[in-house]
């Protein structure tokens, strides 16, 4: 419709590959710098907080997004436990095939933080979590850290 | 027409960098939060956002405008992203007149982002892909190609010199030494650009903006917000936008109609019948030292082909008879792309307002014009701002 | 300022998983053809200014707004992208209107998604890409952390969800453009491939092809085309954070703000009683009913019973996505909010044939923009 | 504005990212496509792999576009029939490029250009590359012709056409 003629045989169909064919290296920011580092060299966490908004923030902001407040100098460490605030079992990779393993995925609300981190559950069976669940923090060894969020290994329950 | 009146109230910039440690997040956070002090607003002052951003293959992030929002400022508003390429900076604060002209909102934030550093092995390489999919990227074209042929024709056009065209680099990025933001200020001659290596003949490495990561916002407000908030607002007076062919090859690329006709939009809304008369500061885009002379002439500040006269006898110097690009221009302050666009006009509502410091042009300017263009060498956006 | 703005034209394709035979301009070309029909204007000397919508990763070609004019007769006219979703496009149109300064604008989107080989990976751009896109995850995971937060704190059931697939997908059977028409009960879905647990894979919309065009007009010029207008009431749009760290995952507040916004202009108090019928996001089968509730049609926690109880079946007290959705028509990107949009027109024109339904005067269409986004529109329509 | 006041963002040297200074992450992202050409573009394609270059004409403007389109974006109406061009045209404008498409430097120059293509409306050209030519001998307005890849190397691309070479 709309043009005149339409291809009416499959073998004249034609498509073009393509790609986007660049690389990309990300700073971390002015916040991810500092958070990235002390996760490295001090395995601890540590937020911002906005003390007019009340919110600490996990993963730090250099801002707050509510007020616009300059957070830079409001720093301050929060626990490495916290609570499953929701979960999902991904089935499926990037591809969109199967994956060997589903693989837990959850947010987490350290203690002290009211940001939540987004990050993987190990050590745990599907049907054993539920939101509300007690984990902990499983970092790499100090050597094998880079300054990434895969610097955590995933987080795991922490026995009760 | 009755439009309402819209105005701008306030602005800021970060420093335009080769490569910056903050986010784009971060940048656009620094930019807008300087805005909105300047004219002393909060975000709770706010009622939407606009967010100009170019190419997401730079930052490598789809999606862009949504993973800069909150940055922005938009957390929990009304927040658009509106693009036309190259053209996008100056189409940011259109985007925001219309936000406000059309009586729904009463202050929008403008900001207009890049971070090009993310991008390896080279920005330029994300530039491939803005050629046609299925006739022109097998060619593995450069960016620099497409100005190369068109600054050719309008060399050819007019029977013009690179000479005259180096004059434009030397200007502006002696003008940006007077800009604190400026990446690529320098004080050079035109023999330096004329023997500064070749990239794609006739353009040299000083013909050609840098790229860069940066941020710039401003604050626009109906009347009644704009007069309480300031005693000096700044009147977007005209806005005008124009988007050519797609079939860039089936143009006459030496001269820019599109950006005459987005000229002859905003003319027509600012009741401006004699540009060169009536214009007192321009701030055309100029990504490459010739852009500022086509858009000069698009703009029909000029005949055609006459731009280069202009530049040779001074009138475009800053305390020339039309100050030409007095911020120092892409050329000099640099180019994160959206940015760099919302920069110009950024610059002009300083100059009206006699707050350009070192850069302010003589003469206490009433009117002035900011430009861009973009594409594939096909939109061109036009604001008109007085004082 | 005019005081209102209408829609005067409206044009699609049809939505197909693929369209082999024609290129993303042909697609196009064929969407406007039919708007301008529709409308009976001619863009090239009737048409002010256009919007188009679309995003560059998705079309695989950086600054896509490049190669919009000529197929949608804008060469040498006022035209910019948004990059966003269809109804937010549809908000530019209606503000550049509202001005003054434009009396006719048309507004475009479109999906060529079956031109992606690798969806998911371009999908996952949208992430973070320092704190969320190292994990290297699926992004539909974003939606699974969602609905287990969304059914936890609605005690919504995954049957309920499971109800809304069967629904919207055999409403797709009464709307010949649809991809998806299919003849399935709650159970299939429940009992389907897991994909993101609590989704199951046909709790996730499909990708289609298609391409829509709306023309808008002010009243002036609406009532001198002598067709019958359907009356933008309000348009309102919104995003909560970007960040998964710091925003609302129980609820849809960008949803919600966006409603309020459109009901304010609408001057809409009470939705479930002054709204008839709504075409809302169903990108995951969960997300009709978190909107739904976003929206104030139904209150919090009461959308699943209600779907439960048939009250949004085509026959139903307050019908919802009686195109098929995007489960049934088929996910299509930046244009989901203008199919939804068409359906509206349609159904107030009473041009819906087997899927009209009787005696409506207001209608809402809703659009999210999908993972990672807490980005969303709405817009109110009407006879009136 | 003031000119002596500070202005936020961290200039970061290359130093300062090749020495580890500050932390980086990289990502190669994973973005391919394959674009229906459609029916223009899909028989222009099949058309190049016959050696051929075919336009489409529009009668009411009675311009004969290339590359075809179904539409024509003057008349936004649909296009009406096709034309077989030449493959030989005219210079419209060309460059010297140093650079490949990276930015990294090539030691022999390509010679972009623009060419008119023969049997279309004036001033309707493609982007393609010149050859067989020392970029100092090219002239704006020069005839050139397309050197074609032998018939069975041609894949319906525009790569089919090595080149166009001034005759």
């Amino acid at each position: 419709m709309g043009s005149p003629e339409q291809i009416s045989q499959v073998e004249d169909i034609r498509y073009v590959y393509g790609e986007i064919p660049v690389n990309y290296a990300y700073t971390l920011g002015v916040a991810g710098e500092r958070f990235f580092r002390e996760i490295m060299e001090k395995g601890r966490f540590m937020g911002t907080r906005c003390p007019q908004c009340e919110y600490t923030y996990l993963p730090p902001r250099l801002y707050c997004e509510r007020c616009f407040a300059g957070l830079d100098d409001q720093w301050v460490e929060v626990g490495s436990r916290g609570t499953v605030e929701a979960f999902t079992v991904a089935h499926l990779d990037l591809d969109g095939q199967p994956l060997a393993e589903p693989q837990l995925l959850a947010l987490v609300r350290l203690e002290g933080a009211d940001g939540l981190l987004v990050h993987r559950l190990g050590q745990i069976e599907a049907e054993d979590v539920d939101i509300g669940l007690l984990v902990r923090a499983v970092f790499r060894p100090r050597r094998q850290r880079k300054g990434s969020i895969l610097d955590i290994r995933y987080f795991r329950p922490v026995a009760s | 027409m009755g439009l309402r009146r819209v105005a701008v109230v306030g602005a800021g910039m970060t420093k335009f960098m080769r490569r910056a440690l903050e986010t784009g997040r971060e940048l656009s956070w620094q930019a807008a939060s300087m805005a909105l002090d300047s004219c002393e607003m909060t975000l709770d002052d706010i009622d939407g956002v606009v967010i100009g951003t170019a190419p997401d293959a730079f930052d490598g992030v789809h999606m862009k405008g949504e993973y800069l929002s909150d940055g922005c400022g938009a957390w929990q508003k009304p927040v658009m992203r509106g693009y036309v390429g190259g053209g996008t900076g100056v189409f940011s604060p259109i985007q925001g007149w219309y936000h406000v002209a059309s009586g729904l909102f009463d202050v929008v934030l403008v900001v207009g982002e890049e971070k090009m550093s993310s991008c390896h092995p080279h920005p330029q390489g994300a530039f491939l892909t803005i050629f046609d999919n299925l006739l022109e990227r097998q060619l593995e074209p450069n960016l620099i190609w497409i100005f190369a042929l068109e600054m050719h024709r309008y060399m050819t056009a007019y029977g013009l010199s690179k000479r005259d065209i180096a004059l434009v680099s030397v200007k502006n990025k002696r003008n940006a030494l007077d800009h604190p933001c400026a990446q690529v200020a320098e004080d050079i001659t035109v023999d330096d650009v004329l023997n500064s290596e070749v990239m794609v003949w006739p353009v040299n490495r000083l013909d050609v903006s840098p790229v860069s990561d940066g941020a710039v916002a401003m604050v626009l407000a109906a009347e009644h917000v704009a007069k309480r908030v300031t005693d000096k607002p700044v009147w977007i007076d005209g806005v005008g936008w124009h988007l050519d062919t797609a079939y860039w090859t089936n143009r006459d690329v030496s001269y820019p109609k599109y950006v005459e006709y987005a000229a002859r939009m905003a003319y027509r809304m600012a009741g401006i019948t004699e540009p060169r008369k009536q214009i007192n500061v321009v701030e055309p885009y100029d990504p490459f030292s010739y852009k500022e002379l086509h858009h000069l002439e698009g703009l029909l500040l000029c005949g055609k082909g006459e731009a280069p006269q202009l530049t040779v006898d001074g009138v475009t110097q800053r305390n020339g008879d039309l100050p030409v690009c007095p911020s120092g221009g892409l050329l000099g302050v640099g180019n994160p792309i959206a940015a760099a666009g919302l920069m110009k006009v950024a610059e002009i509502f300083w100059q009206l307002r006699g707050e350009a410091g070192k850069r302010q042009v003589p003469g206490k300017p009433i009117t002035g014009l900011a430009q861009a263009w973009g594409d594939l060498m096909q939109v061109g956006t036009v604001v008109v701002l007085r004082i | 300022m005019p005081d209102r703005v209408a829609i005067v034209g409206v044009g699609h394709t049809q939505f197909r998983a693929t369209s082999p035979g024609v290129s993303y301009k042909e697609l196009m070309f064929e969407a406007a053809t039919k708007a301008y029909a529709d409308a009976d204007l001619d863009p090239r000397r009737d048409i002010d200014s256009f919007v188009c919508c679309s995003e560059d990763f998705t079309e695989g070609t950086s600054i896509f707004d490049e190669y919009v004019p000529d197929q949608i007769g804008a060469a040498l006219r006022p035209v910019h992208t948004i990059s966003g979703d269809g109804l937010q496009g549809l908000a530019a149109a209606y503000m550049q209107i509202l001005t003054g300064a434009f009396e006719v604008v048309a507004v475009e989107a479109h999906s060529k998604a079956s031109n992606i080989l690798t969806p998911h990976h371009v999908l996952a751009l949208a992430l973070d890409p320092i704190f969320v896109r190292p994990l290297g995850a699926h992004p539909h995971f974003v939606a699974g952390l969602e609905m287990s937060r969304y059914l936890a704190e609605s005690g919504t059931s995954r049957e309920q969800c499971g109800q809304v697939v069967a629904k919207n997908r055999g409403n797709a059977l009464f709307n010949d453009a649809a991809a998806y028409a299919a003849d399935l009960e709650a159970e299939d879905v429940l009992e389907g491939e897991p994909a993101f647990w609590p989704l199951s894979r046909l709790d996730i919309s499909a990708p289609a092809d298609g391409a829509v065009v709306v023309v808008l007009a002010s009243e002036a010029r609406a009532r001198a085309l002598g067709i019958e207008p359907v009356w933008i009431l309000g348009a309102g749009w919104c995003s909560d954070s970007i960040a998964l760290d710091s925003r609302e995952w129980g609820t849809a507040v960008y949803a919600r703000l966006a409603a309020q916004q459109a009901y304010r202009q609408a001057g809409i108090g009470s939705p479930s009683r002054e709204i008839d019928f709504a075409e809302v996001d169903d990108t995951f089968s969960y997300k009709e009913l978190q909107h739904l509730e976003a929206l104030g049609v139904f209150g919090p926690g009461q959308a699943g019973e209600a779907t439960e109880e048939g009250a949004t079946q085509l026959d139903g007290e307050f019908p919802v996505n009686p195109s098929g959705g995007s489960l049934g028509v088929g996910h299509l990107g930046e244009a989901n909010g203008l199919q939804k949009v068409v359906e509206v027109v349609r159904q107030l024109r009473e041009e819906a044939g087997p899927r009209q339904i009787p005696d409506v005067e207001v209608g809402l269409a809703q659009s999210w923009r999908g993972v990672p986004t807490a980005t969303g529109a709405v817009v109110i329509l009407s006879r009136e | 504005m003031t000119a002596d006041r500070e202005y936020p963002g961290t200039p970061l040297s290359d130093s300062d990212v090749s020495q580890g200074k500050v932390l980086i992450v990289e990502a190669d992202p994973n973005a391919r496509y394959a674009w229906d050409a459609g029916i223009a573009i899909g028989r222009f394609l099949a058309e190049l792999k016959k050696g051929r270059i075919v336009g489409r004409r529009c009668h009411r403007c009675r311009r004969t576009m290339v590359p075809p389109r179904m539409f024509c974006e003057q008349c936004f109406r649909p296009t009406d029939e096709w034309v077989y061009l030449k493959d030989s045209g005219r210079v419209n404008t060309y460059s010297v490029s140093y650079l490949r498409w990276d930015a990294s430097r090539v030691e022999e120059p390509t010679i972009p250009a623009v060419i008119e293509i023969d049997g279309a409306s004036k001033g309707m050209g493609i982007m393609h590359l010149l050859g067989g030519v020392k970029p100092e001998d090219v002239q704006m307005g020069m005839r050139v012709r397309a050197v074609w890849k032998p018939a069975r190397q041609r894949e319906g691309s525009i790569l089919d056409i090595r080149y166009f070479r001034p005759y």
